[in-house]
């Protein structure tokens, strides 16, 4: 529980990135996606400035190329869309294929803008542990119910995947496999039970963990506040995309 | 049950305790029971009595849909909770409900440290309870990962660590190996737990347990619940002698064994 | 419908934040009552962290359940429907609002700058629509399971193309690419309609096994209690008699199963010797299946819920790279192109 | 151990078993044992031994990191998975891992209308599997509803029900209340299956368990697993008399029990 989601997110290697303090990053990565969706289309040279710092913060937390990019699958559904943009939007066509240019535009800056968030929100989720992060939310304000919540949720996704594992080999052992169509029936009877399931194990749970005196706040090792040193060190990303904005608007 | 002489200290009371789970289903007909500080009590029962039901509302888990719990003198509601909690040491039946850390270690350590135990102190307390039910070897590992009875043993632990003065239990032999059986029962002959004042005591032991002959060596008293009523309640000894009476309530007695060839070890 | 960066402008995207941030907020206040109370709650105890995390697991889970609809849009459950009709609507939000964070910031599902955006449309907006749905729903039908159910099917069914019309607000007020709004609008509420469907039959098959096992669970859902029953004998013979949630559960488990079959169907037409694996894939093995003896629904995320068992690894980064860098080289040239036109237009004048 | 006769057939053949969990904790250093079609068989061992792990592979729940596994003659590998998990039925050690269907009928029905079977067939077989656990009451409440021992039972009418040539049950007894124990240990010994010449015959039997009058009960032979090896297999009374052995492997017996005084019961 906890430690395996994660298991592939997170690259546990020692990075000065990986050492600063969680809230530092995520105030920084929140900052720097601010401005580059701030920054107007027609700044190409901007966007490059910005996939250059991104590959500074990747190499300085040893994050390999590769993992980014598979982590970026998610950014799939949203690729197909903008490509589609150029056919459907309105306005003056080019003289190649008959393409909208203000599809095309609007097709660019998704994707370069959907890009470069992904790409940063990846990068903060490779080198930052689960927990931190919501440690580091909390520190920056969130809620404490919400983070609690949150918190929860985490925990819970195990039971979950737990439960679904057990029901899983329980169904095996019996000699079920799932080939086709005529098995959709247990399947969905399957989803329908996981719900009740779930939810009266994280009962019990939650009836174990109030049984040894739980109050409703996690103990957790109290842990210093960040230095300023690493707030500045945290602060060079969206500084920089600051220059890299405001360059692009006077361009 | 005649009352208890005044200087007796009563450490759980339950009278006419009545439950039905929310599905409508009843499991508790109106239960008594009182069990003096100090003492080790058995709790037996066919399958389905009513056991856990019971056991679950002496820590506040289930709150009563009719009568009354009590625990070290305190009503098991609202403002009081966390103090019953605190006193009442629970061993779930399913190690996977009580299991809930990433680490066997962080999980020993909960308890404690929800009762504000820090550092050197709580490190100290994780490491004997683990010492204690032979998993030291294991406490960096996932609860999850480990066997059934490896967790039994952890969950054991969890309770272990607390101190707490009321020790309840709910089939915490089952899935134990012979030995891990009788160390366990080593261990709850010999455990002594500090009261307010800093004396080392005796903790209550209140035993759910299938196991015949496990309840007569641990417990000098029992009592049967069946059908969700007390239906008997007095010495082991007695109670596994009475032929009928188990066989009436699906106690027969194990293979190879005659509960008045033996007498219970003292502690 | 998780939307990305750049998608919305960042002066209304920094709106659609205020506005969720206030949602949020009025809900953080309306869900400590809400989930204060119940049968089988401890006295006093603090459940409403623990119960909402759950929830939020579970809609986790099932808004794994990704099917395209159309192309290069795939609809996946929303939940705010069923988190209303569980938990209650002050819950539901937060339930839905932490799934969304938290698939912004580990997962990068959806943008950092667009969350006020998503959360305003699949946490409030869905929440809000199916609650009152729901609500209205239960004033007029007669008390009853079935009412209960059917209210949950409608209100989910409203509640997405819902969303989709508030989205089409906001991108009205601040949508980056100049596509006729009436088309988005046709193609947003067209497409949520069909995703609406899947939306009802799941939920009202969630809601329908909940009830017929812990109608205690179901916040909308009045409790039928019976009186305790006291004595001090065992009872002659223990087995009272069973009620019988069979035929619901197996119509409900139906349901579900023919929303599943059409889903996956969807996804199965553009590749039918694929039937069985997709039924594996994306069924509900989904998650369980990369792990055989350990993991969770999270760290399978990027591979199973978003695309599936057919794009593999880098692959699918590299095409989006890709086409970036292509579209943006198109973009470039179209402008230099009609730059130079200017020019020229100037020089000639 | 030396071949056996070529006219007595083999239901359960492992050799040179290992498996390491996925986390790279080793559980079987290297398991040979064989299992004569129509024999009982207990399988000891201390927690944490490598007796679920073992199970799991002779249903092909677990795939071996080395060696191999076949049953009634075919390996347990890929296209015969199928067959294998029709011909042995596994009672998991801890119920919620086996149930998972919304009523315990259905969960009963679900192993043989795997199988093909349906209608009136299906109906008495799910039926009959009730009874003889003592569940009928209870078949159309959820599984997760029940008390943990009434989960127990559920769990093995899941598997009665699919009459299996071939039982593997993990802890059976454990959470039982006695008479269900010894109801199940008559179940056991009288159990028979058709074959498919039709002919009813004895299936074969592998009990995991802790209880070790138990297996003196039902088991004639016994192999004892430490550590992720055999460490002796023989006869159940000659095993659990030979005391340095048994404290060897944690398994010592219980209070008030002296294997030489009792011989088990025919069948
Ligand atoms: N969550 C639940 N919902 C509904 N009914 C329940 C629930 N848990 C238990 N029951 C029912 O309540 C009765 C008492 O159950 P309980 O778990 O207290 O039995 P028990 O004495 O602990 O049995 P065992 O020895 O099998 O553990 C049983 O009939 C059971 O079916
Ligand atoms: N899922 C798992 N991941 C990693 N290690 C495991 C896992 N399950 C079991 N183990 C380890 O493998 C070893 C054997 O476990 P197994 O469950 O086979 O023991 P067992 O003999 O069944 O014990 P018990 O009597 O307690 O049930 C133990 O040391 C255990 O910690
Ligand atoms: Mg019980
Ligand atoms: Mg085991």
């Amino acid at each position: 529980m906890g430690a395996a989601p994660a298991d592939t997110l997170y690259l546990p290697v020692g990075s000065p990135v990986h050492r600063l303090p969680p809230q530092c990053k995520i105030a920084a990565v929140c900052c720097f996606v601010v401005l580059v969706v701030a920054t107007p289309r027609e700044a190409f040279p901007a966007f490059a400035a910005y996939a250059l710092l991104l590959a500074c913060v990747a190499a300085a937390g040893r994050v390999r190329p590769g993992h980014v990019l598979k982590r970026m699958l998610i950014e799939v559904p949203f690729v197909a869309f903008a490509v589609l943009l150029p056919f459907v939007a309105e306005g003056p066509r080019t003289d190649m294929l008959g393409l909208s240019v203000e599809g095309l535009w609007g097709a660019w800056n998704i994707l370069a803008k959907g890009t470069l968030g992904v790409a940063a929100s990846v990068l903060l989720a490779s080198t930052t542990q689960l927990r931190s992060l919501l440690r580091g939310l909390e520190r920056l304000r969130l809620p404490p119910l919400l983070v609690q919540i949150a918190s929860f949720m985490l925990r819970y996704a195990d039971v979950l995947a737990g439960e679904l594992h057990r029901m899983r080999l329980a169904r095996l052992s019996r000699g079920f496999d799932a080939r086709g169509p005529r098995h959709w029936g247990v399947l969905a009877k399957t989803a329908g039970a996981l719900f009740i399931r779930c939810y009266e194990r994280g009962e019990r749970v939650h009836l174990a963990m109030l049984s040894r005196g739980w109050t409703g706040t996690m103990p957790r090792s109290e842990e210093e506040a960040a230095t300023r040193a690493e707030w500045a060190t945290a602060a060079c990303l969206p500084l920089l995309a600051l220059l890299v904005c405001l360059g692009g608007w006077t361009l | 049950m005649t009352d208890p002489p005044p200087d007796r200290e009563i450490s759980l009371e339950v009278s006419g305790l009545a439950y039905a789970y929310p599905d409508g289903h009843q499991a508790l007909f109106g239960v008594d029971l009182t069990v003096e500080r100090g003492s080790r009590v058995a709790l037996l029962g066919p399958n389905g009595a009513g056991k856990t039901t019971l056991v679950h509302h002496l820590n506040g888990l289930l709150a009563p849909g009719a009568g009354t719990v009590s625990v070290a003198g305190l009503p098991v509601t609202g403002e009081h909770l966390k103090e019953v909690r605190r006193r009442v040491g629970l061993v779930f039946q399913d190690p996977d409900d009580q299991l809930f850390m990433p680490t066997v270690r962080e999980d020993v350590a909960f308890g404690p440290s929800c009762a504000g135990l820090r550092g050197e102190e709580l490190a100290s307390r994780v490491a004997k309870a683990l010492r204690q039910v032979g998993m030291e070897a294991h406490a960096d590992r996932a609860p999850h990962h480990l066997s059934f009875g490896q967790r039994r043993r952890v969950a054991v632990a969890t309770v272990l660590a607390s101190h707490p003065e009321i020790l309840v239990l709910d089939e915490p032999s089952s899935n134990l190996d012979p030995a891990a059986r009788s160390e366990l029962a080593a261990i709850l002959r010999t455990l002594r737990v500090p009261d307010a004042d800093g004396r080392a005591r005796r903790p209550t032991v209140l035993m759910v347990t299938h196991d015949l002959p496990y309840a007569l060596e641990l417990c000098p008293r029992s009592v049967v619940l069946s059908g969700g009523v007390i239906v008997a309640d007095g010495g082991t000894q007695d109670l596994l002698g009475d032929a009928e009476l188990m066989r009436a309530h699906r106690l027969e007695l194990p293979f190879g064994f005659d509960p008045r060839s033996v007498t219970a070890p003292a502690g | 419908m998780h939307v990305p960066d750049g998608f919305i402008d960042a002066p209304v995207s920094l709106a659609a934040g205020a506005v969720a941030a206030a949602a949020v907020a009025v809900s953080l206040r309306g869900a400590r009552r809400e989930l204060g109370h119940g049968r089988q709650q401890a006295p006093g105890a603090d459940r409403t962290a623990p119960l909402a995390g759950l929830v939020a697991a579970f809609l986790f889970a099932v808004q794994m359940l990704n099917f395209p609809v159309a192309a290069g849009t795939s609809g996946h459950l929303l939940g705010g429907a069923l988190a209303a009709v569980l938990v209650g609507p002050y819950t539901g939000v937060l339930c839905v609002t932490v799934v969304l964070l938290l698939q912004a910031f580990l997962f990068a599902d959806g943008g950092l700058t667009a969350l006020g955006v998503n959360i305003l449309t699949m946490a409030v907006v869905t929440v809000v629509v199916a609650y009152a749905v729901f609500h209205l729903l239960q004033r007029v039908l007669p008390r009853g399971r079935a009412s209960v159910t059917g209210g949950a099917f409608a209100a989910a069914l409203v509640s997405v193309p819902a969303a989709a019309v508030a989205f089409t607000g906001i991108y009205a007020l601040g949508g980056t690419a100049d596509v006729p709004l009436g088309r988005v609008f046709a193609a947003m509420t067209g497409v949520h309609v069909l995703i609406g469907l899947g939306e009802a039959a799941i939920t009202a098959a969630t809601v329908g096994a909940v009830l017929a096992v812990r109608p205690d669970l179901v916040h909308a859902a009045q409790r039928l209690d019976s009186p305790l029953e006291l004595r001090t004998s065992p009872a002659p013979d223990e087995a009272a008699a069973p009620r019988k949630p069979v035929r619901r559960l197996w119509a409900a488990g139906l349901l579900l199963a023919l929303v599943l079959g059409g889903g996956v169907s969807f996804y199965a037409s553009a590749e039918p010797d694929g039937l069985e694996k997709v039924a594996a894939d994306n069924g509900i093995d989904a998650q369980e299946k990369a792990h055989a003896t350990e993991g969770s629904p999270l760290a399978d995320y990027a591979v199973t819920g978003i695309a599936g068992a057919r794009l593999s690894g880098g692959l699918a980064g590299v095409v989006g790279v890709g086409a970036t860098l292509a579209v943006g080289t198109g973009a470039f040239l179209a402008v230099r192109r009609s730059r130079a036109a200017g020019r020229a237009a100037d020089e000639r004048s």
